[in-house]
């Protein structure tokens, strides 16, 4: 921490006046830091100087815990609870790596479902995101409106898997369920009615007047500097990067579905501002329903799990598997030895990198925009803390 | 480019200092080079037009029991390649030079690798812990790590 | 304990009508901390939208912890946040409530073996008045865990505790 | 005894006194049901229910707020400067209940009829900053002291479009007791100055455009004095916990509640007088008379109340600069271009 700097003020009178820079504690507990993120900021009035972050008030020793399972599989509810908020994706990846290294081929209406579960997944955290970026804005409406679509998607994975926020649904080598009889249906009626709610969400805070100006122009990331950062998802695609994993690196059979690519395309203000950020999570939910409504449609027949070994035991090496998830690039490092627990996992948690960059971001502005900034990077501190 | 590619262009450029590589039948293919030559190696590899491996995605260190590794996983959103750098460390000299200079992301991967690992980065500007307290002791996922009894008057074990 | 908690010596009908009347007040307005540590928080979060609405039983979120009854430790606490909880804790105005939500606030949770950051248990640091199991404890059961709060209050009293 | 209860008030210490009581009734009336008002109306804009569990939906609920807010402990920060801590609330709240005073209520109900009556208001509740300030200086919290400078900055702001807005509508009836001023709308909607007054035709046509900008000024910088969304930025939540009053529970805590919301009709108060033709029925002499005159009165205030709720709870927020450039950029201009178009119209 750098000593404040003192500078002295004349004033018409000819006094002079002493200004200091202002240490604000950001957090833990804090409305507006999405759980225990704490940041130091230094203040020159209202003005952001300095934004130290202190992680940690999450750690809860996930990777330790995955060297200490007692086979690969075991690892998934750990995963679960890595992101808290999109713990399909979570899943996801981790299968998508542990197969990478196991070398097991799945079938294919395992990954229709996953699919779509990991699509649903994405709808559910976005909605969070968005509704709990209203609530920094000072909107508390959109957050409810969000929130009462997301609990029908929470309903769909309570009826596949039984569980609402950590489901522990996705194994290696395949599902731990089917889907039940009736979801194809409810999922349909769910892509339809939601496309109505993101019209009302987009009319009562998206294209508010208010809002525009609060977040237009607001945290500025460039196009390298988010590169640099290893910034992704919807941060990266903000600044004006195309980049999508779904798409440039195809895991799971996303090349087979129509999309689009959604990057910020600086509508408000400039590329890369608060605005692209929370707009191209907007959007990206209509891609989602697109790829669900085609996934559902075309979903084929089959078993949903090959038979593998409980306690498996790999090749010694090692594997990394990466799913874009709704922060971001969701990476599992594994690394194998000849025994039937993983030697060493490191999670590249896409919020951990994508938070990295906010001191950079949130220099000379308001006290009100880095609320707004930390709301548009989309932290979930289980995943940054781990 | 290839892997292969990727790694004759570095044996050809670096020489001795790339010391081992599988490039064949693994998962992700990877290169073992000389610690001390990987913030060289690093630079070229962000900044070859053929490379341009502008994209870190992911920093881990591994405790190999006796020595420990860092791999990195590069990545280039120009050319649409990956490859993966390892390097490895005696235990008792853990020191590793920092990238940080070239791919500004590993600062928080390392600062990560070096709380829970002890790996120094040398010629890292803001080598702090991250997650852990500042006053914790022990790097806690080193293979050898003992759980403290009491942290601050608390009691840890269950 | 608020101003008048077990400062008579005896109860009488006047302590007993008025204990009614003032538990029923502070159980019927319990203002909840905007406070979430882990995965729980977002089902904390669920809780109090539209769907299930703790609001109904008039818990409000408020932001600093002067202006609140009941503290829901909703998540994993950690040894870097215990610290933090404590002090929280300690802000709070009397009476003051607390619930532990979750396996991890209640003794660890998943955590509880490998841990080494994680805190066994909220309660080695806070006192905690009701536990709800569950890892996440869905939203019913926090509203569950509020009745039971609710029902704790509802026989405080006035008068002096007796040793029994 | 009853001639004691009568001599006691005719005295006209002893009646006075009383009368002061009345507003205070009114507001902690008026305060419960907004208490619950607002939430219910929040909630059914959102899609839920708010309090249903105690009382019939949930109706006792203020009363449980109020007897646990008396109950809770008294905490005064060790650091805290706590003369200025103690009084800070209080200050706040006489300032909103002395510009009371002025409110005609009814036709035969004002508690000062005095003539500098909505002067004597804008001096009055000026004391309010004074009390936030101090809130703020005394926690001796940075959030606090945050959310005190920029309600002083606000309020001392909008103030000025405020009062400028006041002075049009002063120019246009020549007075400022408030209760002239609400005689001179009475005899039906058409008089109303919002729809020109009780003027000549041509002059009336003229009126009503300046009168409906001045109204559109004097509710923004209203909004803003009250500290409401979108200018709730004093006690911002999701950026400076709840700004001044952070530090403040129990009591104390409930007194700046009160006086908030007490703030909140003084100023909706003010937008009837001036505009909505105060206690006077919209039908002329239809339901007209003393109690009619007091129901007219609360009900619309109620409304600009309903009003601000309505936004509060559909817009996000201002950012502080931007705030200062509503006022200062666009509301003071039009305010003085306003005055000098009542000047004209006036001369006319």
């Amino acid at each position: 921490m750098s000593e404040p700097t003192l500078e002295t003020v004349t004033t018409s009178t000819g006094r002079r006046l002493r200004t200091e820079e202002m240490v604000v504690n950001m957090g833990p507990q804090h409305p507006s830091t999405h759980g225990v993120l704490r940041l130091e900021v230094v203040l020159d009035g209202e003005i952001v100087v300095d934004v130290i972050p202190h992680l940690g008030y999450l750690h809860r020793c996930f990777e330790k815990h995955c060297e200490h399972m007692t086979n690969y599989q075991q690892v998934v509810p750990y995963v679960d609870r890595m992101d808290y908020v999109a713990a399909m994706t979570n899943e996801h990846a981790y299968v998508v790596a542990a197969e990478k290294l196991l070398k097991i081929e799945v079938p294919e209406r395992v990954h229709y479902i996953r699919i779509i579960m990991a699509e649903l997944q994405r709808i559910a955290s976005h909605l969070i995101a968005i509704g709990t970026f209203g609530i920094d804005m000072g909107a508390f409406t959109p957050f409810l409106y969000y929130f009462r679509d997301r609990e029908r998607i929470l309903d769909l994975f309570e009826m596949t898997c039984g569980a609402r926020l950590l489901y522990n649904y996705m194994w290696i080598g395949g599902l731990s369920h089917d889907l039940p009889p009736q979801f194809t249906e409810k999922a349909k009626e769910f892509c339809t009615d939601f496309k109505r709610t993101m019209k009302e969400v987009n009319d009562l805070l998206n294209y508010n007047e208010i809002f525009i100006k609060r977040t237009a122009n607001v945290g500025v990331l460039p196009k390298d500097l988010a590169v640099n950062y290893a910034c992704s998802g919807p941060m990266l695609r903000g600044s004006g990067v195309d980049w999508d994993l779904r798409r440039d690196d195809p895991y799971t059979l996303y090349d087979r579905f129509e999309w689009n690519v959604i990057t910020g395309n600086g509508e408000m203000g400039s590329v890369g501002d608060v605005w692209d950020r929370n707009m191209v999570r907007q959007r990206e939910m209509a891609e989602s329903v697109r790829i669900i409504e085609q996934a559902l449609a075309s979903l084929p027949e089959g078993d949903v799990q090959k038979a593998v070994p409980k306690r498996i035991r790999p090749v010694p090496g090692d594997a990394y598997g990466r799913v874009e998830g709704p922060r971001g690039e969701l990476g599992f490092y594994i690394v194998a030895e000849d025994s039937v627990t993983p030697y060493r996992l490191k999670a590249r948690a896409p919020a951990f990198v994508n938070l990295s960059v906010i001191n950079e971001i949130s220099k000379g502005a308001m006290l009100a925009d880095l609320v707004a900034i930390v709301g548009s990077i989309d932290i979930v501190l289980g995943e940054v803390d781990r | 480019m290839t892997a292969q590619e990727i790694h004759d262009l570095l044996k050809e450029r670096f020489g001795d200092a790339v010391t081992a590589a599988k490039l064949e039948n693994v998962p992700d293919p990877f290169a073992v080079v000389a610690a001390d030559r990987v913030r060289d190696i690093a630079l070229f590899c962000r900044d070859d037009e053929r490379l341009r491996f502008d994209y870190l995605m992911c920093l881990s260190g591994v405790d190999y029991k006796g020595k420990f590794g860092v791999t990195y996983h590069l990545h280039s959103l120009t050319h649409r390649h990956k490859f993966v750098l390892k390097v490895e460390v005696p235990a008792d000299a853990p020191n590793v030079p920092s990238v940080e200079s070239v791919w500004r992301t590993a600062d928080w991967h390392e600062r990560e690798a070096f709380d829970l690992y002890g790996i120094v980065f040398t010629g890292h500007p803001d080598l702090r812990r991250i997650l852990l307290p500042y006053d914790w002791e022990g790097h806690p996922l080193r293979k050898d790590y003992q759980v403290p009894e009491f942290y601050n008057g608390m009691r840890v074990p269950y | 304990m608020g101003l008048l908690d077990q400062r008579f010596e005896s109860s009488n009908v006047v302590v007993t009508t008025m204990d009614k009347l003032l538990n029923w007040a502070r159980l019927s307005s319990l203002w909840q901390m905007q406070f979430g540590l882990a995965c729980c928080a977002i089902e904390m979060m669920a809780a109090s939208a539209s769907h299930f609405d703790m609001m109904r039983f008039g818990v409000i979120p408020r932001a600093t912890p002067r202006q609140c009854d009941v503290m829901i430790v909703s998540g994993t606490v950690t040894l870097k946040m215990a610290s933090r909880i404590k002090r929280l804790y300690d802000q709070m105005s009397e009476p003051r409530y607390v619930i532990s939500m979750g396996s991890c606030a209640n003794c660890g949770g998943p955590y509880w073996e490998h841990g080494y950051h994680v805190l066994k248990g909220v309660d080695r640091v806070i006192p905690v008045d009701v536990y709800v199991p569950g890892c996440p404890p869905r939203p019913e059961a926090l509203i569950e865990g509020l009745i039971k709060l609710q029902e704790k209050i509802r026989n405080e009293s006035l008068a002096q505790k007796k040793a029994v | 005894m009853t001639d004691f209860i009568a001599t006691l008030l005719n005295d006209p210490i002893v009646t006075t006194v009383l009368l002061a009581f009345v507003p205070l009734v009114f507001i902690l009336v008026y305060a419960l049901v907004v208490l619950y008002g607002e939430m219910k109306m929040a909630a059914h804009i959102q899609n839920r229910l708010a309090y249903m569990e105690n009382g019939w939906h949930g109706t006792l609920q203020p009363f449980a707020d109020m007897l646990k807010l008396l109950q809770k402990e008294d905490i005064i920060p060790a650091a805290a400067d706590k003369f200025f801590f103690m009084l800070a609330p209080y200050l706040v709240f006489v300032g909103t209940y002395a510009s009371f005073a002025v409110l005609p209520f009814s036709s035969g109900f004002i508690g000062s009829d005095i003539d500098l009556g909505l002067f004597y208001l804008v001096a009055a509740s000026s004391l309010v900053v004074v009390g936030l300030l101090m809130s703020g200086w005394a926690s001796n919290n940075k959030w606090s002291l945050f959310g005190a400078l920029r309600s002083a900055a606000q309020i001392v702001s909008y103030e000025i479009p405020g009062v400028l807005a006041i002075l049009g509508v002063v120019m246009v009836t020549g007075t400022l007791n408030m209760q002239t001023m609400t005689q001179m709308q009475d005899g039906g909607i058409q008089n109303w100055l919002i729809l020109g007054g009780n003027f000549p035709l041509g002059q009336k046509l003229a009126l009503i455009p300046v009168m409906v900008l001045l109204f559109v000024i004097y509710l923004l910088s209203s909004m803003a004095e009250v500290n409401r969304t979108p200018f709730d930025l004093p006690e911002a939540e999701s950026e400076l916990v709840q700004g001044y009053n952070t530090e403040y529970s129990g009591m104390k805590f409930a007194i700046f509640y009160l006086a908030e919301y007490a703030n909140l009709f003084l100023v909706s108060a003010v937008v009837v007088v001036m505009f909505f033709g105060g206690w006077t029925s919209p039908f002329g002499s239809f339901m007209s008379g003393p109690v009619w005159s007091a129901f007219w009165f609360v009900a619309k205030g109620m409304f600009f109340v309903f009003f601000n709720v309505w936004l509060r709870w559909t817009l996000p927020r201002l950012r502080v600069d931007q705030l200062m450039y509503v006022s200062w950029k666009v509301l003071t201009p039009f305010a003085m271009a306003a005055i000098v178009a009542v000047g004209f119209i006036m001369v006319m």
